[in-house]
């Protein structure tokens, strides 16, 4: 029963995932942005679940509440408890939202021609779907070389961040658990990093523009 | 000797929690010494187990010290040890409630490198150096100025994306191994000859790996971060950084070579390498040119380093022992310059090359050893950076490269040149002619540093002190003194000078890392 | 342990125990001491020189911890000659250092460096295989570099001037290392006996070839890789001078010699072609460059881009011929183009002493400010004086007989029994019969401007007036250098003998000794014997000798202050010629070479625009080489630094793009 | 026995060349005071100008050196010894120091640096005068010089001068061949250059700004004058007479015997004093040079030398 709507599922987080990232390319609201990263989070957590329901593994299921907390509740919280502080958080980015859009779509079709020849030799439903995946790092990648707030060039950090734990799980249903946590880990204090030197910048600044860190050059 | 795996992590672990609970100043700054300490005494035992044949195992197999985890992990114990003991002078501006975190950070920093290192595991490892980046971040931001911060930013944001890709190419080679019924990150099965990965997924999983450890090594076109951090944070973490933090992504690069090398072939990653080292030679080379700051110099110039090395390991196996020669020469040599650098940046008040002028003359006990490690990093001999860089151009030529070498060789020229002529700005000239160490940074202009006249003497007439017009703000008396501990500069030195001609060990030990990532039949 | 052995681990016992005396030494007596250590292990380099030369073995190896072929030291007579020749200047050098040595160059740093340079030159012809010989080659160049350094410490004014050096210095190195490479890749090991196994008519010989004749060339000073020597070697003490252009050099033809002797002997025809064209280059802008020259030490230091310049020509002439089968003509230009080299070794050190001297004893190098020093500084002005001469290539000094050598094997090259060799021989010998005898020529001129400027006439500023000659310990080598001159032109057949030996086994020239000490070199019909030469001269002295003092006891000389002086009565040390002006019609004969430019000021009295107060003329000749090749390049260079700084802009999301961009590329390249 | 033969006829040259040189010299400006409507000071004046120098106390300035004593003796010595070397009588070498091409150029150029270096010493402005200018033209002399006697040499094989001498003897074809033609003509310009004849310096004259040659000697006197001049005059002497044995070689004595010794000496005078004439004869038609024209007649003759060598090679 399961295995017949697997591929619908499996379909249904990956779009999420990609719809979420495409969202947060068109917003240009902070706010916004946490909340889809939000959506993100569980959208990926609940693409684990079905992996982990999939192959049986109490382990992934695990990973997958992790996951939940980190990525969907943990995050985007403490993101938000920083743009809440801010009075103004919108973005006005470096690139204009029609021709962002077109990058994304471009960088989609690039990684699933990229996905089709590296994947080649994997099969089954979840790999089908890792392009994704790697779309989605490089749109997080075109976030953070598109945005000039501090806090939008930690959620594009997130993305891609995303992008490669959904590459991770649908291609080898994800690393083993020690070190899945380990990851996890380094990516919360590198955004937690992130988050402190925001704050010295808003207290030496006034703002958050990134614009405004060019004073090291040659 | 298993134990050995586990004294530099633990004990730099437990030194960093004694120095941000420890109330006594001296005990707090000379932590990050022992913690040195412990990581050069355990890369040293280790070394003589690998020489003994022995390869320690720790957590199931998780740590592993072979030859070249030994040899790495005592470099970063060397480098380490120099740079903090060296830095044991620098005076901390920061108020005491952040220096605690500074002197603990550094030992985090020496424990997540001694993991990297260690690691069998390839995630494991991807996961230290991602640790580096956290470790460091705050060390970068260590003055708490704006242009600390907006280093600390760069760092910490380019730093974690270019870690990120590596770890998608990390994702990738695991997703190989789960083809062959095992999934597994151990380095050590990955690299047997006989594995059957998939092609296309090793290939890309390699490259992306590569591409991400590069932005950690500095290799351009992911080097951004690099003169940025390096220029801001505390020079002993700049020596850190530079000096083995570099290396260590390196480390990565080479394990991940080895693993695509036995599936693929070295075609790929040696076009990739070369292009990288090439582009990093180029970029050092452009941006030396008219660099204006010396500690960005000093920044440049680990790029260019790490190019070369680039280019050794894209030559493979005939320039490996070079190539890990190399990474224990610049190391040594770094720390030292970046120890000095601190140094004259503190008496000196500015990082303006044009504002640091006459040092011999003024300043002999900071200038003669920076003139002795600059002659050993523009690859003077006896220095071993002279042999390595010989190694790697003759092993080139044999491996077919010629015409990448031949390049090498080019750009490597203009950064000599470029090296020698700032240089020569900051320490030779009449003391008259210097800029006053007390004018803010701000107000040297480059092209209004006076450059004074200095009466023509010709050759073989007496130049004396008084023949220079005397200057109100700068002391005639020459200040020898070396602003802090001058015996580990010496010992780096002196290592890097008499280390390429020691056969045995290390010579054997060289010989035996290599052999561990494939190199000399 | 054989003797060549314990010579090699003397030089290096007596290193470091001159790098200790220098670093040790109180002030007052450190010129002494390091000055006698660096005498005493020059005078090592002498004795192991000669040990090899005449047939010594032995080998020490340097251990290392790279897997390198192993590194030895073990010269053959070849590296025994140069190390002699290396050798005996850095003993003048050292002698001469200990009374000259002063301040700056008695410091700390000078004499740590000069120990350095002196075992770094004498070792570099003893290794036997690449990494040895850029090991120590870099260790020459390091003790130089900071030999200057420690000069120019306190100079900002010079400080380009150790930019230039180290930087051609590294260019050299660099062509010698890929030149090197390029072989040892294609050989598949360092050790020159390996290297010797190439074939040089293979496309890789011919650029690691071309590779090293840029390498060797730039140590030799050769055209266009000269331009750090007038700029540098003007501004060190004359020993320091001595010792790198009299010494350092000679490891440039030693190189050369290396690889067209040893390593890749019998080249292609075009290999002689090309030396002989950068020889050829080299001699005649060196000698132009040189007659112009105000500075003395300008002045010595283009001319001896001149005679590398000859040597090379002679070294190009025997590799051409060589090809062309004239065997006996080929040897005879190697022998010949070696004779070169050990008589400018000898003489320009002596010039370069002397100039230190001068600038000791006057405190001027600039010939126009010199003048009437023979009568101050006797010893000095002989010493120069017959130096000079070897430069001119006057009989009977060495430079006499090696030029005769060399213009003996190039008019016999192009014909054996009667047959053209090839065309290319016979356009290419009478250029280069030309080439020397115009060099020869303007040397000559220089050299007479050079002593007639500085020692005769009267001087032309109260500081030549003053000078007094050099202590004892300065006159010595001096002499010494006089001696070398003249005695190494007396007995050329003894030296053609040992120089034709050194480049054995792989070529036999077929010279002996004739008479007392001439040479024979039967391959083409040429004999010359200085001492009956001498004899002669001095036969034919005899009655005008006689006749001079019959006639000088009859009407003795007498001396007035107001001599004829062209009718007029004020004649004033100003109103001599200067060596500018003494230049100056040559200065209008390659004015489009030389392009001078000249700056006339004239102050008129008061209003009138007839009666002119003062004329101030000043005439400066740049480099060409410099102004026009290496300027813009190096001005590019700077506007590619300066444009380089926008790659590094400040901005993250550039940053970042370079990242994503490399990230692009590197998926698209792995899925293709 | 050849040996002690050639030392025999080099003493024979140096005898008959000392004794001929002023009466050379003579010959021309007589010839020329003649041609020029003048009556002359007869052809034995140089002699008698000899001798009177040599009876005067010589001044010298007071900060001069050494050089002006030596530099005159040296000039005189290196002439005689061009006397003793060259096959002016007969063409027998003398052993171990054959009359080799550049033996015989470096000899030549030894008397050209003690004159310019008696010049320098002077200290006068005219002095450095003459001495810059005529160093300038030696130095543009020299390539000529022996790019015309390599291109005589070739068909001879052998650069002794004496060897040529005897080939051209027994094979006269060679003397009209073009080679030939082209290598005596710059040979002869560069010995018009070398020994300060018209066009490039004017041997009559004392006017400054035009001077070469007198110009360094104004300062000598007395018997520095003499050795000197006697030293100009032997070495346009012996110029002359290799020019004239290489143009018409017959006379000269290849071997040793009283006549053909005795016929040598004659035959040589005789050419030398023909070729002084002609010489004299030119220089009435020819006026002086500029200065800094001259290196243009230099570059003249170095091209035709040149092409004299490259032609041999390649016609031949």
């Amino acid at each position: 029963m399961f295995t017949t709507i697997y591929p619908q599922l499996i379909g249904l987080c990956t779009g999420t995932l990609l719809l979420t990232s495409a969202l947060m390319v068109w917003r240009h609201s902070l706010l916004a942005s946490i909340r889809l990263l939000s959506v993100q989070g569980f959208a990926l957590a609940a693409l684990v679940a079905v992996i982990g329901v999939e192959e049986g593994e109490v382990e992934v299921i695990l990973v997958a509440v992790l996951v939940l907390l980190v990525k969907g509740v943990a995050l985007p919280w403490v993101l938000a408890r920083e743009t809440h502080a801010t009075t103004r958080t919108d973005e006005a980015p470096r690139l204009n939202p029609t021709a962002a859009l077109l990058t994304v779509a471009l960088l989609t079709i690039l990684s699933y021609v990229v996905a089709s020849r590296l994947l080649a030799g994997i099969d089954g439903v979840s790999a089908h779907a890792a392009p994704i995946g790697l779309a989605m790092v490089l749109i997080g990648f075109l976030l953070l070389v598109t945005r000039r707030q501090a806090g939008s060039q930690l959620i594009g950090f997130l993305v891609l961040d995303n992008g490669i734990a959904t590459v991770a799980f649908l291609t080898s249903g994800g690393v083993p658990l020690f070190l899945e946590l380990g990851i996890s880990l380094d990516v919360l204090l590198v955004v937690v990093i992130l988050y402190v030197f925001a704050g010295r910048m808003r207290s030496k600044f006034g703002n958050t523009e990134i614009d405004q860190l060019r004073k090291l050059h040659d | 000797m298993s134990f050995a795996l586990w004294i530099p992590l633990a004990i730099p672990a437990l030194l960093a929690l004694l120095s941000l609970l420890s109330r006594s100043p001296a005990l707090r700054r000379l932590s990050p010494v022992a913690s040195s300490v412990a990581v050069l005494g355990s890369g040293l035992l280790l070394v003589s187990a690998a020489l003994a044949d022995q390869v320690p195992t720790l957590g199931g197999g998780l740590l592993r010290a072979d030859a070249l985890s030994a040899y790495m992990l005592t470099v970063v114990g060397a480098v380490g040890l120099v740079s903090t003991w060296g830095g044991l002078g620098h005076d901390s501006t920061v108020p005491a409630r952040f220096a605690g975190s500074y002197d603990a950070l550094i030992s985090v920093f020496l424990a997540a490198m001694s993991l990297a290192v260690l690691a069998d595991n390839i995630g494991l490892m991807w996961a230290a150096v991602e640790a580096t980046t956290i470790a460091t971040a705050f060390l970068v931001g260590h003055h708490r100025t704006p242009r600390s911060l907006e280093a600390a930013w760069k760092y910490v944001i380019l730093g974690s994306v270019g870690v990120a890709i590596a770890l998608l190419g990390i994702v990738l080679i695991y997703a190989a191994s789960r083809g062959t019924g095992a999934a597994t990150l151990s380095w050590l099965v990955l690299s047997q000859a006989d594995l059957p990965l998939d092609p296309a997924l090793i290939r890309a999983g390699g490259a992306l790996a590569v591409l991400g450890f590069a932005t950690k090594a500095g290799l351009a076109p992911m080097h951004s971060w690099l003169p940025d951090a390096h220029s801001q944070a505390p020079a002993p973490v700049s020596g850190l950084m530079s000096g083995v933090l570099l290396a260590v992504a390196l480390y990565a690069i080479l394990r991940i070579q080895t693993i695509t090398d036995a599936v693929i072939g070295p075609d790929f990653l040696r076009i990739m390498l070369s292009v990288g080292g090439l582009l990093s030679l180029f970029v050092a080379a452009a941006l030396l040119i008219r660099q204006r700051d010396f500690k960005r110099m000093l920044a440049y110039s680990s790029i260019e380093h790490m190019g070369m090395m680039a280019v050794g390991a894209a030559i493979g196996a005939a320039a490996l022992p070079a190539v890990l020669l190399y990474v224990l020469g610049h190391g040594l040599t770094k720390a030292t310059l970046f120890v000095l650098s601190g140094r004259i940046l503190e008496v000196e008040g500015t990082p303006k090359i044009d504002a640091v002028r006459a040092l011999l003359v003024r300043r002999p006990g900071l200038a003669v050893p920076w003139l002795i490690a600059m002659a050993a990093l523009i690859g003077f001999p006896p220095f071993s950076i002279f042999f390595s860089e010989v190694g790697i151009i003759v092993a080139g030529f044999s491996a077919g490269m010629g015409a990448v070498v031949g390049i090498a060789l080019v750009l490597l020229l203009v950064i000599f040149a470029s090296l020698t002529r700032l240089t020569v700005a900051m320490t030779i000239g009449a003391p008259g002619a210097a800029a006053p160490a007390a004018v803010a940074p701000a107000a040297v202009a480059p092209a209004a540093a006076p450059t004074g006249v200095v009466p023509v003497v010709d050759a073989g007439a007496s130049v004396t002190l008084a023949d220079a017009e005397p200057h109100p703000d700068v002391p005639l008396v020459p200040d020898r003194s070396a602003h802090g501990p001058m015996l580990p500069l010496i010992l780096a030195l002196a290592t890097t000078a008499v280390v390429a001609f020691i056969a045995e060990p290390v010579g054997t030990l060289l010989t035996r890392a290599a052999e561990v990532l494939g190199g000399i039949q | 342990m054989t003797a060549l052995e314990a010579g090699m681990l003397g030089q290096t016992l007596l290193l470091v125990l001159a790098v200790a005396a220098a670093l040790l030494t109180p002030t007052p007596w450190r010129s002494r001491v390091s000055g006698t250590f660096c005498t005493l292990l020059a005078a090592a380099g002498i004795v192991t020189g000669a040990l090899a030369l005449s047939g010594g073995t032995g080998s020490l190896s340097i251990p290392t911890a790279l897997p390198l072929d192993p590194l030895v030291l073990s010269p053959d007579r070849l590296g025994g000659l140069v190390m002699v020749v290396v050798s005996s200047v850095g003993v003048l050098a050292s002698l001469f250092g200990i009374g000259s040595a002063r301040v700056a160059s008695a410091s700390r740093t000078a004499w740590l460096s000069m120990a350095v340079f002196l075992c770094g030159m004498q070792l570099v012809p003893a290794a036997t295989d690449v990494v040895t010989f850029l090991l120590f080659w870099e260790i020459m160049t390091l003790g130089s570099t900071a030999l200057l350094l420690a000069h120019h410490a306190t100079r900002g004014t010079v400080a380009s001037a150790l930019v230039w050096y180290s930087a051609m210095s590294q260019l050299s190195f660099f062509f010698v290392l890929a030149g090197f490479a390029m072989l040892a890749g294609q050989a598949g090991g360092t050790g020159f006996a390996d290297l010797a196994t190439i074939d040089p008519y293979s496309w890789q010989a011919s650029v690691a070839f071309l590779l090293l004749l840029l390498g060797f060339g730039g140590k030799a000073e050769l055209v266009p890789l000269h331009v750090w020597v007038p700029r540098v070697l003007p501004e060190a003490p004359g020993h320091v001078a001595a010792a790198m252009s009299g010494a350092m050099v000679n490891i440039g033809v030693y190189g050369a010699l290396l690889v067209l002797v040893r390593l890749l002997p019998n080249g292609p025809a075009w290999w002689g072609v090309l030396i002989m064209v950068v020889g050829g280059v080299s001699a005649l802008y060196g000698i132009l460059q040189a007659s112009v020259a105000s500075n003395l030490k300008v002045l010595l230091a283009y001319s001896t881009t001149e005679n590398m310049g000859l040597v090379f020509l002679g070294l190009g002439a025997s590799v051409l011929l060589r090809a062309d089968n004239a065997t006996a003509a080929a040897d005879a230009a190697l022998v010949a183009a070696l004779l070169l080299m050990l008589s400018h070794a000898a003489f320009k050190s002596t010039l370069f002493l002397g100039a230190g001297a001068v600038a000791r004893a006057a405190g001027e190098m600039n010939l126009d400010r010199l003048g009437g020093l023979g009568s101050r500084m006797p010893w000095t002005a002989a010493a120069f004086g017959a130096a000079a001469m070897g430069a001119a290539a006057l009989p009977v000094t060495s430079g006499f007989v090696a030029e005769w050598m060399l213009l003996q094997s190039l008019i016999h090259g192009s014909r054996v029994d009667g047959e053209v060799v090839s065309v290319t021989a016979s356009v290419a010998m009478p250029l280069a019969v030309a080439v020397i005898a115009l060099t020869a020529g303007l040397a000559l001129l220089t050299f007479v401007k050079a002593y007639g400027i500085a020692f005769l006439a009267r001087p032309r500023s109260p500081e030549a007036k003053l000078a007094v000659e050099v202590p004892v310990i300065m006159r010595i080598p001096l002499v010494l250098g006089a001696l070398l001159v003249v005695g190494l032109g007396l007995l050329p057949g003894p030296l053609a003998v040992a120089v034709g030996g050194a480049v054995g086994p792989e070529f036999t020239p077929d010279v002996r000794t004739i008479g007392l000490a001439g040479v024979d070199a039967r391959g083409i019909d040429a004999v010359l014997d200085p001492t009956t030469f001498v004899v002669l001269a001095g036969l034919l002295l005899v009655p005008v000798l006689i006749a001079l003092f019959v006639s000088a006891r009859r009407h003795p000389t007498r001396t007035s202050p107001l001599p004829w002086a062209g009718g007029g009565s004020r004649l004033r040390p100003r109103m001599q010629y200067t060596a500018t002006s003494y230049a100056e019609p040559l200065v209008r004969v390659f004015d489009d070479v030389l392009r001078p430019s000249r700056d006339v000021e004239v102050t008129h009295v008061g209003e009138s625009r007839y009666l002119v107060e003062r004329v101030h003329v000043e005439q400066t000749v740049s480099d060409v080489v410099e102004t026009r090749l290496y300027r813009p390049v190096l001005n590019l260079m700077q506007r590619a630094g300066i444009l380089a700084r926008r790659a590094q802009n400040g901005s993250i999301h550039r940053y970042l793009s370079y990242s994503f961009v490399a990230l692009l590329l590197v998926l698209i390249v792995v899925s293709l | 026995m050849t040996g002690a033969a050639a030392i025999i006829i080099a003493l024979v040259q140096l005898v008959l060349f000392v004794l001929l040189a002023p009466v050379l010299i003579g010959v021309i400006r007589q010839v020329r005071a003649r041609l020029e409507g003048r009556a002359g000071s007869g052809i034995w004046q140089p002699w008698l100008d000899v001798r009177k120098l040599l009876s005067k106390n010589p001044v010298r300035a007071a900060d001069s050196s050494w050089m002006l004593a030596a530099g005159p003796v040296t000039l005189l010595v290196s002439s005689l010894l061009l006397c003793a070397l060259l096959p002016l009588v007969g063409t027998l070498p003398l052993p171990l120091i054959p009359s080799d091409l550049f033996v015989i150029v470096s000899v030549m150029l030894i008397g050209v640096v003690a004159l310019a270096l008696v010049g320098l010493d002077a200290g006068t402005a005219f002095g450095g005068m003459g001495s810059s200018r005529h160093m300038t033209v030696a130095a543009l002399v020299e390539p000529t010089l022996l790019l015309a006697v390599y291109a005589l040499s070739i068909p001879a094989g052998t650069s002794t001068l004496s060897l040529i001498v005897e080939t051209r003897l027994a094979n006269p074809a060679v003397i009209i061949s073009p080679v030939s033609l082209l290598a005596m003509v710059a040979l002869a310009i560069a010995i018009m250059a070398e020994t300060s004849r018209l066009p490039v310096d004017n041997p009559s004259t004392h006017l400054e700004l035009t001077m070469l040659h007198e110009a360094m000697v104004l300062e000598a006197s007395g018997r520095d004058l003499a050795w000197l001049e006697l030293g100009s005059w032997l070495k346009l002497a012996a110029l002359l007479g290799l020019l004239s044995n290489l143009i018409v070689p017959w006379g000269i004595a290849t071997d040793f015997s009283v006549l053909g010794v005795l016929v040598g000496v004659g035959t040589v005078t005789v050419k030398i004093l023909l070729l002084g004439v002609v010489l004299s004869a030119g220089e009435v038609f020819l006026a002086k040079a500029r200065l800094f024209r001259v290196p243009e007649l230099l570059a003249g003759s170095f091209a035709l030398g040149l092409l004299a060598v490259t032609a041999s090679y390649l016609v031949a």
